[in-house]
């Protein structure tokens, strides 16, 4: 025991930062420029076309997308050059064809099952490095991607293990939010996907006047953004020369 | 209706469901979901995968899939990634999605016109297990669903032999004929001796296909 | 290949069952009757006194109890002789003291981190053997209770393992159901017992005319029961001398 | 206010905040914290661990934690889950709840009346750790938070000494002597060198505690 302490005032969390309210509202564009560089990873759920016409006229580069399905604004992004690494379930667009940018694109790509992608996300949520779940088995994608697998402690029996996600930044969709920030519709794997971030986005179509608190728990410095629809462009091309303008 | 996707595709498939917690691609499995619930199987409920909580709680309480998918092979294996090599694809395809997962714990239904292109002896890539290579593999490996039950096309029905595993003719849509089915097949098809003519609509399934129709 | 095929006009699903509605309105003696035997496991997260009542009326005995804190209801189930074993994560009451009925009681135990429970009920949600969180490190608890380690295949981290929940019934309480049997409140925890029990009962203060559709994929067959608020017994000899009168 | 709340405790532990995502206690605690928040620190962020999601996701996102016990040793250590032996306790507590998981992530002040039956040299059972059995333990064990910071009772402050991990007294509250808390306190307490008085309430806080109290 030491005769002098050293124990002087030690005060808890003696940063000088605040925490900022749990959501605050920003212009679409503000908010990318806050959250996005070249590299980061991007969790794309349900990100609206506007984002993406935004990040490409910004030129970004070099990110990996991270999407049960990228969907038609994933296309655009990829088709603008700014992503350098798919990680997906799917990439088919609302017609059940497959995103032809994507398909088209040479892009290092990681494909898993969309429940090992939903698994990934409540993994990364939890802070853990992988999750648990029943699948991949009797698959090829079980030899060509990042899957493993883990014995039980208590009943032996073999599952599949994916690697945590946790990406720089989530940026998803939901239906409303308010003045305040709270935001209705952010559920399932889009809220998983803002717990499992650094930071998050959320896009939302509309802001009415008072929506109940929302209840994330510990999620603090959430964005929203208003972002109308925007309409998916006819002519890609267009689009292309448009945003590079 | 799309290309390839006939009546008797749909009244077919429709007819092997009796009810049960379900999923279905959008398209002709859906539609012969809708045409099951509209006239025999009233109780099918169908899900949307999209709801939150599904592919992690919900998916494994799944009981029926009906699924379609761009290679389908002699054992029923699905192939929904690529054609050509993995690493060098001629062709990306829409990917995985929840059909591994599905094909692992629930009973199948394929719905795909039957062309040569996709009725392949062996898939480019196994997306999701039907009977793998053989009889036994399924539990060897660890998949306790049923898996794939029936492939239904425009042109019959296949559906896996037990003691092979392999997909064999077992019914005939009208006025289709076996060497008409063999010619799309890209492997030597067996004929089931119990070989059955797809009954034609009942006025209740005319009157549902009528109405669902696009 | 066999000369005759032995495939016949096998049948998807062949048994005549139907499948109910997603959930049905029941009276809650009959609800009860119909899923707690003898020796259920039981989930039990914010069961109302009356539940406790009924059981204890029916001398319901050797249930295993689940519950992240069993509650009055469940130190009332405990002092009436029903339970044999309790798994748990806090047995408090609302005043913060020690559950009564529950500390005196002579029943095997479990006890875990609040964590660890919400992780118990998530693996035996997704149909997993153990669930994966950081917990239990440096306690006395990991000593005493059903824990485990596991290694990540990615990262070589060694992590916590508990085994899942997945109890023959689940009881939850949730805030208003309508008559179609749509449930307004069953989230988190409750949700998630909901998904690993075999079975399950939803406890309501109030039948309301149209709610939303409850959005549990995959969960059929769920009771829902309209439970007026029922007070708390001042006397807990009374109470037990009246349920077994 | 509860026996053995002084308002110098909640003074002390509430001054000890400074913002960032909080859980508490009900009772003592949750005084602190909203004094806390009524006064120097209005961006002290409260959550409700009954929050849908705060136990798996929520919870690793906690900063501080205000919380209290039946027992806390020399070393910081706190048990919320039986006296005696765990097989056969004299007296069965509330249990572990939230503390493990938030004693390990997030920092601790622990609050709770300086009695002697309370500030045991070694906790009959480790229901969450503080510094275990010295200043290298919580790392050696894989707890990379930083767990209990004070422990603020009716008699002062004691905070763990980074050389040796077990607490020392560091603020004696107005009127209460070095003798007083040792005699309540069941390991020879050290003092430090920096000793301070804790200062008598503000405006502001005289105020918050008038306007907040019972």
């Amino acid at each position: 025991m030491t005769g002098r302490s050293r124990v002087g005032n030690v005060r808890v969390r003696s940063s000088t930062t605040t925490v900022p309210p749990m959501a605050t509202i920003s212009a679409l564009a503000d908010a990318l420029d806050a959250l996005v560089r070249n590299g980061s990873e991007v969790a794309w759920e349900g990100a609206p076309v506007a984002v993406a016409t935004v990040l490409a006229r910004r030129r970004v580069r070099d990110l990996t997308l991270v999407a049960l399905n990228p969907g038609i604004s994933g296309d655009l992004l990829v088709g603008a050059g700014c992503v350098a690494r798919l990680v997906t379930s799917a990439v088919a667009g609302p017609d059940g064809a497959v995103l032809p940018r994507i398909a088209a694109a040479d892009v290092e790509r990681e494909d898993h099952t969309a429940t090992g992608l939903a698994t990934a996300y409540d993994a990364g949520a939890a802070g853990l490095p992988f999750g648990v779940l029943r699948g991949y088995v009797g698959t090829d994608l079980a030899t060509v991607t990042r899957v493993a697998t883990v014995r039980c402690p208590f009943t032996g029996e073999d599952l599949a293990a994916v690697p945590a996600i946790a990406p720089d930044v989530a940026i998803v969709h939901a239906r409303r939010a308010d003045r305040a920030g709270n935001v209705d519709g952010l559920v399932g794997v889009g809220r998983d996907a803002v717990y499992a971030a650094r930071r998050a986005l959320v896009t939302v179509s509309e802001t009415v006047e008072e929506l109940p608190r929302t209840e994330l728990p510990g999620v603090a410095g959430l964005l929203v953004a208003e972002v109308p629809e925007s309409p998916v462009p006819a002519d890609f091309a267009a689009w292309l020369a448009e945003v590079r303008a | 209706m799309t290309a390839g996707t006939s009546p008797m595709m749909l009244l077919a498939a429709a007819r092997l469901l009796r009810g049960g917690i379900c999923v279905s691609d959008p398209g002709a499995p859906t539609a012969a979901a809708l045409l099951a619930r509209a006239t025999h199987a009233p109780s099918l409920e169908l899900l949307d995968p999209r709801t939150p909580g599904f592919l992690r709680h919900g998916l494994r309480r799944v009981e029926v899939g009906l699924v379609t998918a761009a290679q389908v092979d002699a054992y029923g294996n699905l192939n929904t990634s690529v054609l050509g090599e993995y690493d060098e694809p001629t062709e990306r395809l829409t990917g995985a999605g929840i059909l591994p997962e599905l094909a692992a714990g629930a009973a199948l239904v394929v719905l795909l016109p039957h062309r040569l292109r996709s009725f392949v002896e062996r898939v480019d890539f196994v997306t999701a297990a039907g009977g793998l290579s053989g009889p036994l593999d399924r539990a060897r490996v660890g998949l306790f669903g049923t898996g794939p039950v029936a492939v239904v096309t425009d042109l019959g029905v296949l559906r896996p032999d037990p003691a092979t595993a392999e997909l064999v003719l077992t019914d005939l849509h009208p006025g289709v004929t076996v060497e008409q089915v063999r010619a799309e097949t890209g492997w030597p098809l067996e004929v089931s001796d119990e070989l059955v003519a797809t009954e034609p609509a009942t006025d209740a399934e005319r009157a549902a296909l009528t109405g669902s129709g696009p």
